[in-house]
């Protein structure tokens, strides 16, 4: 079988940054080929280059043998490649529906889109590849991230591309639609695409890649068949270290003092009759299907939207109606938040000041900031979360992903409050530093913290978090504990009523 | 509904029937709004005189805001992307003094002048869409600097208010046709200009672009195009101001576009369209240069003392925007 | 400093250079001390207004109310003070709150109700000039009180004192953004609102306080301004407006927030009074001005741009090998 | 016959202290014998733009009024409306910035004299010869224009006057300081300053920069008046237009429409200047033209934005009307 795609020396430069240096790449018509790498690696870079969005420093790439040189995105659809970026490429005042279509809408003899038309092809498109459902008359503004990805695989397919990249597209997934992806990809590539995969969740590059390249520093480092490598070995090369182990041990560090107990919490419809009681040393994970609560009990834990019922903070009783009510220092609540790009940073701002944005006073003395306290702090996150940045003074825009969401994650660190909310921590992360973040996890839950975890990766629920919540139809349908925290287990309980209803 | 084996459960339980119709009216509040503050407006109105609901009062009012509505048409479009156009106060100027200067007495001539304004305006809208692209300028500042050059070409070609233009020019929007101004039957045409533009590739891509430049890109919308076909309606339509205006003055002037400039965002941003990008529309825009022009005669009809009047027509404003926006506000509040 | 997020005011900078050097090739009288010191001056009043502006800006906003909180201000103090020098004691802290209060029913209204700043800003402008004209009657004042007119006109040890008001409150705007809890706030909002919610940022309160500094600098300079024609009269701050938001602009902050500094409003202010200095002495038309005006805006802030400095960047980089395109 | 006449007076902006007094005296006058009693006065304002003038007058235009008068904000674009209310048969008498249309009658200042009178001064008084700056007014005014073009064509009458700058005063004592300052860095030697502002400007312009004092030529503002009267070796000649124009209007107003004919369309209204020299003119011997003196022409007590004359001769108005105090 000769190579569809064939990328050699690939380079590109951000200023002193470098993203990649002569990267090569090559994968057959009819595999799904995954491309791993830790973050910041230079994956998504590697995949706006074949996307026409960037444009390489030096390198070629050929499609289908000949030379492939797109200088738009336009010119790269054109060419059979759709991707599916992991910024996503969706715009929050269309609809479901126009986002999809968007730039290849059917058009009536006087250049309109046809309506008609629009919506009957997005329910052929959702039929014909098993969608989930969606309405898709809504602005994208009103979906949740989850949903939002979705959309933007269907944007991809509408296309029928030859080649079609997902760039973490599973991040945001929970594990039925992960579940369900990955069967499309797999029928995609049985029927002749090139599905090209970029993941951290290693299961899942084993459950369905064909064969496996390997970016380290923007370099390649290995490219190897799925069956003929072990585990241990893509981890070693992605890291370029060897990593014990993914999930710290469990120790049990929970105190009988109550950090944050609930009493009759609910979120308009969407979230009722919670009555949960969160320790002090203790993580407690949090699961459902998509769209059960979650993030509702999350955002009105924070204070975002309304609540009803009593919220008790270290044996007091606490009303958070904004974030700024809940982040009140060592006795507050803080979040790491579902939407990165549209709640947790400032893209267009640096790296540190997206860091200390929440904790300016823990650097002010008489009202005047201090930089070098400032600088302190900055270094100090950066060091311990391993944040791949050029200076503390680049643009949290040009980070990779995964280090977009370290930020976030060294932002709700600095607050120091001892209550943690933490949203899909982990979403985008490399297996290197997830390992590390679930280790600072437990050395905090040790110091007294108290953490609410919620997490679209079932497993890291089952070895992270001491019990489980579930939650189904925005009520709290079991707590697992013990040998009950299985995967299996939490399935169960969040789907069981789902069937029926 | 197909339910297959491998498809995964739905990402969110239903929304229930009124869910979807808050949400669906939500999406709709900011053109709702200025209806009802418009409607509100309105009734006011009619109380202090006789005679609102005719015909004769809607052929009047759409005369006196149609210069606005045509000049806010563009600034709509532009504000869509995300940007903002001066320079329309320039082209309007330049527009009107032309006319007034070149059009002399032959329909034919006065014909292909009135194309050719149209034609200056699209090519500068089209300039200042290159120069924010390849400069990587603010909007303002780009427009700004057309504007100033703009005007001084005006002043160039006509010094001071003057010229003349056919006699059958000024006639247009007088004659009526079914008891509707030709005014009426403009914005009409207007109207259904927008119904068409709106749903074409061009219209959509705006839109995404003024909400959402990366994604946009991502998608495949060219930067420079976008800025070059955005830029050079809103020249065209401020051209067209410039004409329907000389319909009214009957004369050029050469610093009459500046009239325009402000009332233009402002039409807008009542109409609902956010100086962000990407939410509006015309109707909006257009409900919004009634207002403001009802305004106007409702201050009239008022009889308020000369002093009073601007107090009087910024309270109203205020009122009713003060309103609309906490009951936007309150409605959002409530969902969720 | 930080060279990369300080480009469009160093740019700015060196723009305002190139026209002082144009300046002295068409008028060489202009480099003289004398004709310095009243551009200084003149730009202060630009930005002095601009000051509050720039803040409002920042975060997002516009004021358009400036040019009749100014001219409010401005004829309030000659009505009240009937050319007294004593009354000013009371009479120019109380306007200057007055102009602050001002300042702060637009913040409310905006970071409250969410009325579009363009809106609420212009209301409050049109209702106040109305406001004026009922209060006064229209009518004319007395003329400025001498101690005004030695704050915007007087020297000390030959130095202008309006300059050295400039002086300071340059140096607290610049204190205020680059060192102070608000200015990250303020940076923060005009990023986005959301996302600085999200992270416990006093949203509203960032906002009012930047449109109520905006009515503050617009009421002093509305003062100072008086004192530096000897008499307040109407219409005195419409040109205030596009100026305060232009030198802004030029000064390198975005109008759509987030972005910005007052080091390079001070560049803006200077910019724009050297260009109408400039300008009378070029004996053109009113029309052909209005051209080199607008050309020489567009020059001098596409020296500024972003597209310009990144050739710059490229520039040592030209002898290397190229990309694929080559 | 004493009938009450609705009149509106029609007028596009209030920015500025010419326009209240114009304003006020309308009002005033109105109050007082001979027009007691005569006039139902409704005064409507507009902001500035063209546009917002014809709509108000075009609602001015439903209440049918007995008489329209307008200062209008542009010659020519008002007229089409206007002749629309000539058809309707409603009086139209524009004044101060006067239309074109044909119907409206007419009441301004003679704006081809004004300007012909204070160049011949400023020239007689510089020998003849010597360095100029003229003032252009606003960029795009119609009055602008004229008074421009008046200086211009007697300056070039005297070969040995040149003008050697131009700035835009926009009629507003700042710009007019900051014009003549920045005209005065460029130009090491100037001999008169023609300004369609108020003068003062340019004297206190010349202070700053301590240059001597040349003649200067404004307008017939109390505060101009003053800084001419009480500044040593000041040179002024000041034009009036005068704020009473709108008492005219009204005047003319009534008498048409009791039926006295009136002799002409156009109508001149001819204030007195004033000058720290008076001197004859030669161009139009018939001006009358005033000892600037304190007291007389300057009033240390009244407001400086005043305008002077107050009062036409038929009617008495105090200074107090005339400033709102
Ligand atoms: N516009 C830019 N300006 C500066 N640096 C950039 C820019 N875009 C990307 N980079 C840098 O290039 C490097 C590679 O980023 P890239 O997004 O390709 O990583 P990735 O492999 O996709 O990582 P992740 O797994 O976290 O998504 C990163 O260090 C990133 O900071
Ligand atoms: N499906 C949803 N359910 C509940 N709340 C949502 C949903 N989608 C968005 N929101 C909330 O609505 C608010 C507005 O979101 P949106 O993404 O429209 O922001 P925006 O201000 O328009 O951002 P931008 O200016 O970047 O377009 C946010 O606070 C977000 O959390
Ligand atoms: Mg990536
Ligand atoms: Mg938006």
């Amino acid at each position: 079988m000769t190579e569809l795609l064939n990328a050699t020396a690939i380079t590109k430069r951000y200023g002193g940054i470098t993203a990649l240096s002569r990267a090569d790449f090559s994968a057959r018509a009819g595999e799904v080929h995954a491309l791993l790498g830790e973050n910041g690696a230079g994956k998504s870079t590697f995949i706006q280059i074949l996307a026409g969005a960037v444009r390489p420093d030096g390198g070629t790439v050929t499609l289908a043998g000949s030379p492939y040189r797109p200088r738009d995105p336009q010119e790269a659809q054109r060419s059979g490649i759709a991707p599916v970026f992991q910024e996503l490429s969706l715009v929050p005042d269309l609809t479901v529906e126009e986002n999809i279509w968007f730039r290849h809408e059917p058009l009536s003899a006087v250049r309109t889109v046809r309506a008609r038309a629009m919506r009957e092809a997005t329910l052929e498109l959702f039929a014909r590849h098993r969608f989930p459902s969606i309405r898709p008359d809504q602005e994208l503004r009103r979906l949740t991230l989850a949903e939002r990805q979705v959309i933007e695989i269907a944007k991809a397919l509408s296309r029928d591309p030859k080649v079609l990249i997902l760039d973490e597209a599973t991040s945001a997934l929970g594990p039925q639609e992960t579940e369900w992806l990955l069967g499309l990809a797999r029928g995609l590539a049985d029927a002749g695409s090139l599905v090209i995969y970029i993941s951290h969740r290693l299961g899942e590059v084993r459950e369905i890649a064909d064969r496996i390249t390997v970016f380290r520093n923007g370099a390649t480092v290995a490219a190897y068949d799925t069956q003929a490598v072990d585990d241990e070995t893509i981890i070693t090369d992605m890291l370029g270290r060897r990593m014990d182990r993914l999930y710290p041990e469990r120790k049990k560090t929970s105190t009988d003092t109550v950090a944050l107990g609930l009493r009759g919490f609910g979120v308009d419809h969407r979230l009722s009759d919670i009555d949960l009681d969160l320790r002090e040393g203790e993580v407690l994970g949090v699961a459902g299907m998509q769209g059960h609560g979650q993030r509702e009990l999350f955002q009105a834990l924070f204070g975002i939207g309304g609540s009803r019922g009593t919220v008790d903070v270290w044996g007091k009783p606490k009303t958070i109606r904004s974030p700024r009510q809940a982040l009140t220092g060592r006795d507050g609540l803080a979040l790491v938040p579902e939407d990165r790009r549209n709640h947790g940073l400032l893209l267009a701002k640096s790296v540190r000041e997206n860091l200390t944005l929440s904790v300016i006073q823990r650097f002010t003395r008489f009202g005047i900031t201090d930089p070098r306290r400032e600088g302190a702090l900055v270094d100090e996150m950066i060091a311990t979360l391993k944040i791949k940045t050029g200076t503390p003074e680049q643009l949290a825009g040009t980070l990779s992903g995964g280090n977009q969401q370290k930020v976030i994650f060294g932002k709700m660190l600095l607050t120091e409050a001892r209550i943690l909310l933490l949203y899909d921590p982990t979403r985008g992360i490399d297996v290197g530093t997830k390992g590390e973040i679930f280790q600072l996890m437990r050395d905090l839950a040790a110091k007294g913290y108290a953490i609410l975890f919620y997490s679209s990766d079932l497993a890291e629920l089952v070895h992270v978090a001491d019990r489980v919540a579930v939650l189904r139809n925005g009520r709290l349908a079991a707590i697992l504990e013990g040998e009950q925290n299985s995967e299996r287990q939490i399935l169960r309980a969040a789907m069981l009523e789902t069937r029926a209803a | 509904m197909t339910v297959a084996t491998s498809s995964p459960s739905e990402l969110a339980h239903r929304p229930s029937r009124a869910a979807i119709w808050k949400s669906a009216l939500l999406d709709r509040a900011s053109l709702i709004i200025p209806c009802v503050m418009l409607i509100g407006l309105l009734l006011v109105y009619a109380s202090l005189r006789d005679g609102v609901f005719t015909l004769d009062e809607l052929n009047l009012d759409t005369a006196a805001a149609m210069t606005l509505i045509l000049a806010a048409t563009g600034q709509t479009i532009v504000l869509l992307r995300g940007g903002i156009d001066l320079s329309i106060g320039g082209m309007i100027s330049l527009g009107t003094v032309l006319a007034a200067t070149r059009f002399g007495t032959d329909p034919a001539q006065a014909a292909a002048w009135a194309f050719g304004i149209v034609a200056i305006g699209g090519l500068v809208g089209a300039l200042n869409g290159i120069l924010i692209t390849a400069l990587r300028l603010q909007p303002f500042l780009v427009t700004l600097a057309t504007w100033s050059i703009l005007s001084g070409t005006a002043m160039i070609i006509l010094p001071t208010d003057g010229g003349s233009l056919p006699s059958g020019w000024t006639m247009f929007g007088v004659s009526t046709k079914l008891g509707l101004s030709s005014s009426v039957w403009l914005l009409a045409v207007l109207l259904v200009f927008w119904i068409w533009f709106k749903r074409t590739r061009l219209g959509i891509a705006i839109r995404a672009t003024g909400s959402n430049e990366r994604s946009a890109f991502l998608s495949g919308v060219s930067p420079i195009g976008i800025n070059i076909a955005t830029y050079g309606l809103s020249g065209i339509f401020a051209a067209l101001a410039a004409l329907y205006l000389t319909t009214q003055t009957g004369a050029g002037s050469p610093t009459i576009g500046k009239d325009y400039i402000l009332p233009s965002v402002a039409a807008a941003v009542i109409g609902g369209i956010s100086l962000f990008g990407g939410r509006g529309g015309l109707v909006g825009t257009i409900i919004g240069a009634f207002i403001l022009t009802i305004i106007g005669n409702l201050v009239f009809v008022l009889e308020v003392s000369s002093y009073w009047q601007p107090i009087v027509s910024g309270i109203i404003l205020l009122v009713a925007v003060l309103a609309s926006s906490i009951a936007e506000k309150s409605a959002r509040r409530s969902l969720s | 400093m930080n060279i990369r997020r300080h480009r469009a005011i160093l740019l700015a900078y060196l723009g305002m250079i190139i026209l002082l050097l144009l300046t002295s090739v068409v008028a060489p009288g202009f480099l003289s001390a004398t004709h310095l010191r009243s551009t200084a001056v003149l730009a202060a009043f630009i930005g002095i207004v601009a000051l509050g502006q720039t803040f409002v800006i920042i975060g997002g906003g516009i004021d358009l109310s400036v040019p009749w909180v100014l001219n409010s201000a401005a004829v309030l103090m000659t009505l009240l003070a009937n050319s007294q020098d004593a009354p000013l004691l009371w009479i120019v802290p109380m306007l200057l709150a007055a102009g602050a209060l001002v300042g702060m029913i637009n913040g409310l209204g905006v970071a409250i109700f969410g009325v579009p700043p363009i809106i609420m800003t212009l209301a409050v402008n049109v209702i106040l000039q109305g406001g004026i004209l009922v209060y006064t009657g229209g009518a004319p004042t007395s003329t400025a009180p001498k101690a005004i007119q030695f704050l915007a006109v007087g020297r000390i040890a030959g130095f202008p004192v309006v300059l050295i008001l400039w002086i300071v409150l340059a140096a607290f705007a610049t204190i205020l953004l680059s060192k102070t809890a608000f200015g990250r706030h303020l940076y923060a909002v005009g990023t986005s609102a959301t996302v600085a919610e999200f992270s416990g940022v006093p949203t509203l309160r960032t906002t009012v306080l930047a449109y109520t500094l905006s009515g503050f600098t617009a009421a002093l300079a509305g003062m100072l301004l008086t004192g530096y024609t000897a008499q307040a009269y109407l219409g005195m701050g419409d040109p205030y407006l596009f100026t305060s938001i232009a030198a802004v602009a030029i000064g390198g902050a975005s109008i759509l927030g987030g972005t910005g500094h007052y080091i390079g409003t001070i560049a803006g202010a200077l910019v724009l009074t050297i260009l109408t200095g400039l300008l009378p002495a070029l004996n053109l038309s009113s029309g052909a001005l209005l051209i080199v005006y607008g050309v020489v805006i567009l020059v001098t802030v596409s020296l500024a741009s972003e597209a310009l400095s990144s050739l710059f960047a490229a520039l040592p980089r030209f002898g290397r090998q190229r990309g694929p395109a080559a | 016959e004493g009938k009450t006449y609705k009149i509106y007076l029609s007028n596009n902006f209030v920015g500025n202290d010419w326009r209240q007094q114009m304003l006020r005296i309308a009002e005033t006058v109105v109050k007082k014998p001979p027009l007691l009693g005569r006039v139902d006065l409704k005064i409507e304002n507009v902001e500035t733009t063209t546009q917002a003038q014809i709509n108000s007058l075009n609602n001015i235009i439903r209440t049918k009024p007995d008489a329209i008068l307008v200062d209008a904000g542009s010659p020519t674009a008002l007229n089409p409306t206007l002749e629309k209310a000539c058809a309707a048969g409603i009086l139209v008498i524009s004044f101060d910035q006067v239309v074109t249309a044909d119907c409206a009658y007419k009441v301004e200042s003679d704006w081809n004299m004004l300007p012909a009178v204070q160049a011949e001064w400023i020239a007689e008084k510089i020998g003849g010869k010597g360095k100029v700056f003229v003032d252009r007014g606003l960029a795009g005014a119609p009055i602008s224009e004229q008074l421009q073009s008046g200086f211009e064509k007697v300056l070039k009458t005297y070969p040995g006057i040149e003008i050697v700058g131009y700035f835009n005063g926009n009629y507003a004592l700042g710009p007019e300081q900051e014009g003549v300052a920045s005209l005065l860095a460029a130009h090491p030697q100037v001999d008169a300053i023609l300004t369609q502002g108020y003068g003062s400007g340019a004297i206190k312009a010349l202070q700053d920069a301590g240059r001597p004092l040349v003649p200067v030529a404004g307008g017939g503002y109390n505060s101009a008046s003053l800084v001419c009267a009480q500044t040593e070796g000041a040179q002024c000649i000041l034009e009036t237009n005068p704020a009473y124009l709108s008492a005219e209007a009204i005047k003319l107003a009534v008498d048409i429409l009791d039926g006295k004919e009136a002799k002409e369309k156009h109508i001149f209204v001819y204030g007195p200047f004033q000058s720290t020299h008076p001197a004859p003119s030669k161009l139009y011997p018939d001006v009358k033209m005033q000892q600037i003196e304190i007291g007389k022409t300057a009033f240390p007590d009244l407001a400086p934005g005043l305008s002077l004359p107050i009062s036409p001769d038929w009617v008495e108005i105090t200074p107090q009307e005339a400033a709102g105090t």
